[in-house]
């Protein structure tokens, strides 16, 4: 597992990213499962955290981003406030969405993180268009625009890439593919080659990554981020990785067998192949542990804050709806 | 006579039409599994994964294709797993699905039933939480069926299976689990409303679950003295004119409650129906309640700001009897 | 005040407003040739193909993406070319754009202007035909234009442009070439209705096309010594409710006319706020006269069934007033 | 131009369906035009009659087909009567559809002809659930679903291919590719390598063909129908063609060089070169004629049927909207 050259700082920042996002997808289990506080679903991506850390580490943070039900491990690596999302998760005041959104529309405009989005496959068009503002407004932003496996069957996809292609826009399109589409499996429901292919035969440079090798992540993402920011046009990558549970939170995941699962988990955890490559470049399992247990107070703060704080005025349900025409509260 | 939830009910008398027509076949999303909301589950043992058949995300996909499949003489039904990704799926449903008899001058026809699961739930937000029956009610072609008990769900599933026409079936998320009995028996009749309360001080029209919520209210009123015509719609279209108008020559006062948006919600329908047809027969200004035209935020007390309660309703009808 | 079709008018407006917007920018089908009805026609040449910008046949991803490109600042004119074809944005329009903001609480906004060109266009049969305006304005998030004369093509597109929130800006294909005198320093305020006849008889509510055969009615009304108040509504959210009110307070009766379809349209709307809010006023039922719900045929004789005309609302008001 | 084993009879019947083809919207377009008589929009496929000759003559007459709002000429090949299409697009009785719904939506089920469509791609899903229905009912039909290059950038193209390859239906996609969406070059908005390329990533066998040349598109569907009515398992093929005119009748196309335009028609022309091919194969000019003037005879007297007819009965209006609460002639 060790590198030449091998960049400690990097990977130790790699892995405690991965250790906050999963820090706080557990919190907000419990916070869901054990506390009842979380009211509407929540999709972990409790497996998949190599993806966003390894991407947004490649990102400036004015660069852009777009993503999915499945988003907050993307928004916590853009930069956003693990409390602030907390209370958006539980509906309070300070919610980085004031807790209109909740987790399926996570956003935080000022890390430029644009939106989860609760329709599949329909941010797809949306980072384009983010990339096409970008492009006439003139300046060196790019955009990252990040979908599922099952989002490649749905038209956005191909109206997404083949706009960005056409217009020349800066775009990486990451599609983050960890093999289900809520309880299907994604490969019975897609035709051909897959991801790639379809991405590639509408003309777009398209990268393959171990999608829960964070280092790997780090190192395609660097260069397709260059290429994008340089060539001002688009690019994709497609990241294997796996759904270690199920789709929200309260699915078991019974359609699959729990034994697979376990194995994959054993053997193919982005979190304990990150901590033993750091192992093997010399870290003592102490700092690590240390890592981990941080981000677990921190999370575990975030979810106090968000204990602590009120639901939002009533009023809100009638305010940010349109400046003309706004609706009045029910006669 | 069975005891029943409403998911069950659609689901059995789903399960009787597959048995009785080996056209009638489901697709969408996840149904291998039983469909989100459990409302296919054993289907996939009984009939096989042919005719009930899982779909890729894919929404204008599963519409298209089963409307092609309906036209050669199959009779589809369409899972969309939320009414809002029906959306993805609306020049299918609109221009293609509802056009396609007249527009080819009846040389065709799209038997489908296709199911929009409805409404408020809790704290799903702006994107998984519409009621758009309203909008279904306006385009030509399309029947539209928003049941809101076991034994309606049980009835007019059987009776939208049955249909030549599409059919835009809501079921209301909020109510899967609801009990109720049912009696396979029952007749139905298209377009004609269920009395859920009779009364002879006002009548009271609602659809959907908001019908639960009425005959709660009506209940309630009840005990006051105040007489409730509680009339359930369970169609939009067509929808029960003649009913509504009835009760209020009898009644004189029309409540409408419905909890998708007011404006421009089919609620507006019904009460310009019956001042222009039974204007005489009104002894004080109709009313609608519904919900203001505002997105469904996901804070619990935010979404309740949006809810048409059974306090609401008490109160309106006590207004117009005073 | 200077002489323009309909067609000049908006385009006129446009210009302008890139002109001091570097922000604003159009894209859709064919706009680099001008535009499938030539509303884009010189602009091209103008402002270059950045600003004016061809696109594939794609409405949904035109539709996502000039939302993407408003959320990050620009100002985007989406040309839907049909509004019959904006359906296959629906998702996009309705889940998202009408949404951002709301469901992001208050992070973004999305100025858009989004043109539907609507309603009947001699023989275009189903598919190129419809008005689905009602649709739009029971979408909180969205405003809904839906100008009937240049003056307001030219005012309300100007308004549109300036506006943060996203417009569905539905001119009517019937009317492009309308001549009529345009005084460009003309104000406007969201949600006021303008009279296109004065009187004190009846009150006529419509918009889009049929603003101008109501008006053409009213003069023949005026003939008859038949005073109709002929409010345009000109955008049916905001809706001039407050000028409707005022006008049924003075007439005492409430005549809608429009062209889309009446069953869960927007008209009957006007008339269930009219009956809610000013019962007392009416002197007679309110009535409403709209298409009939049924699909836009291709054969003219066929077509003009659906048709609101001049005739049908002079009977109306006569009977009406008798 | 002579083929080895030249089958003359089949030259022959591509021919005179081309022919049949062209004079039939040379009379639509003169009714239009000259006479006035067509009130809607038409499109006309001069220039890619070969697309339909050529590929209709590989199917059965049961089998069936959707087509575009440029679906003339494949709706005449697959069998409907010249004489009520023509009613269709005066809006006449005895129209296909009853003149109710005009050339835009021509139709004839009774030939196996689901309908053109309106909304570009909308027919690729439909066609794709044509041949769904077709695998359900358990019969060896196929379904030949076609569209334009214009098509291929919108959603359903995705959508409509996965589904069939997904479900392994019995279908045959046919991009008539003409160049031109309405007046843009499709090529200007359009990424990658085209259609094929997109249908081969979506796992389809893919074919190219000149699309001007009606033996070898002949040739190449009659392999391609054998290969899905044998298969179950949807085919794609490319057909290259040109749009000799402009978008609808009353486009002028003065988007582009009428020299270039002339220059191909006089060099390509789908008819001009079936005729030499039966030429070189010995068919006399005067029998080419000979078929030319018959077509022109049979279309002149579809249109005079058509003017003839009477417009529908105008309670037509209110007819095969729903059994289910229809509607009524307005108050
Ligand atoms: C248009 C649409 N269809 C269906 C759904 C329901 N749904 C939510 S997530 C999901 C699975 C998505 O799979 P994938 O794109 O692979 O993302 P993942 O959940 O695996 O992260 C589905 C079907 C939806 N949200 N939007
Ligand atoms: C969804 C949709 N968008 C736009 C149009 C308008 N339109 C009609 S035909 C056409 C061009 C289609 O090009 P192509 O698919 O190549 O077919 P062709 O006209 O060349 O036969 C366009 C843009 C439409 N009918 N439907
Ligand atoms: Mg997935
Ligand atoms: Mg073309």
């Amino acid at each position: 597992m060790s590198r030449p050259n091998y960049d400690r700082d990097r990977g130790l920042a790699l892995l405690t990213m991965m250790e906050r996002i999963r820090a706080f997808e557990r919190t907000a289990e419990q916070a869901a499962v054990r506390d009842q506080l979380v009211l509407g679903a929540i999709h972990l991506s409790i497996g998949q955290e190599a993806v966003a850390a390894g991407l947004v580490g490649a990102l400036r943070r004015d660069d852009l981003m777009v993503s999915t039900h499945r988003g907050h491990g993307h928004t916590l690596a853009k930069g956003a406030d693990p409390a602030a999302m907390m209370k958006e998760l539980l509906g309070r005041q300070g919610g980085c969405c004031g807790g209109k959104g909740g987790s399926m529309h996570i956003a935080d405009f000022g890390v430029g993180m644009l939106g989860a989005n609760g329709v599949v496959s329909a941010n797809i068009t949306i980072g384009a268009g983010a990339a096409h503002g970008v492009k006439l407004l003139g300046d060196d932003r790019i955009v990252v625009d990040i979908f599922g496996d099952g989002a490649i069957n749905r038209g956005p996809f191909l109206e997404g890439l083949n706009w960005a292609a056409v217009f020349g826009l800066p775009v990486l399109f990451v599609c983050e593919d960890n093999e289900w589409s809520a309880t299907t499996r994604t490969a019975d429901m897609t035709a051909g080659d897959g991801a790639g292919a379809r991405a590639r035969a509408i003309g777009l440079p398209v990268e393959v990554v171990d999608g829960n090798d964070a280092e790997a992540v780090a190192d395609v993402a660097r260069s397709l981020v260059a290429r994008v920011r340089d060539s001002r046009a688009p690019a994709f990558l497609h990241a294997r990785t796996f759904r270690q549970g199920g789709h929200t939170y309260f699915d078991p995941a019974s359609y699959r067998s729990a034994d697979d699962t376990a194995a994959r988990i054993a053997s193919d955890d982005p979190i304990d192949r990150q901590r033993a490559a750091l192992g093997a470049a010399g870290v003592a399992d102490a700092d690590l542990d240390r890592l981990r247990s941080d981000a677990e107070a921190e999370m575990a703060a975030a979810l106090e804050a968000a204990k602590a704080a009120p639901f939002p005025d009533a009023d809100q349900t009638f305010t940010d709806v349109q400046d003309i025409g706004a609706p009045e509260a029910a006669a | 006579m069975s005891r029943m939830t409403y998911a069950e009910a659609a689901r059995t008398a789903l399960a009787e039409a597959m048995r009785a027509d080996p056209r009638v076949w489901c697709v969408g999303e996840d149904l291998g599994r039983g469909g989100v909301f459990g409302q296919y589950k054993g289907l996939r043992e009984e009939f096989g994964p042919d005719r009930v058949s899982d779909a890729p995300i894919s929404e204008a996909g599963i519409m298209g294709a089963a409307f092609g499949a309906a036209m050669v003489g199959t009779r589809p039904v369409v899972e969309m797993r939320f009414a809002d990704f029906a959306l993805c799926a609306t020049d299918e449903l609109v221009n293609q699905v509802a056009k396609a008899r007249f527009m080819f001058g009846g040389q065709s026809r799209a038997p489908m039933v296709i199911r929009k699961p409805m409404g408020m739930w809790r704290s799903s937000a702006a994107q998984h939480s519409q009621s758009l029956e309203s909008w279904y009610a306006h385009i030509p072609g399309l029947v539209v069926a928003v049941p809101s008990t076991p034994q309606d769900n049980y009835t007019m599933m059987h009776a939208a299976l049955a249909a030549d026409d599409p059919v835009v079936y809501m079921e209301h998320k909020n109510i899967w689990a609801l009990e109720g009995d049912v009696d396979v028996g029952e007749p139905y009749d298209w377009g004609t409303a269920r009395r859920r309360h009779a009364g002879d001080d006002l009548t009271l029209v609602c659809w959907s679950d908001t019908a639960n919520v009425a005959e709660r209210a009506a209940a309630t009123l009840a005990a006051e003295g105040i007489g409730a015509d509680v009339l359930d719609l369970r169609t939009l279209w067509p929808w029960d004119r003649d009913g509504v108008l009835d009760s209020v020559a009898r009644t004189g006062r029309l409540l409408v409650a419905h909890e998708s948006v007011g404006a421009g919600g089919f609620g507006g329908e019904v009460v310009a129906t019956v001042c222009q047809h039974a204007f005489d027969a009104l002894r004080a200004p109709p009313r609608r309640l519904a919900a203001p035209r505002s997105l469904i935020p996901y804070a619990p007390n935010l979404e309740d700001r949006l809810r048409v309660t059974e306090d609401m309703i008490v109160a309106a009808a006590r207004e117009m009897c005073a």
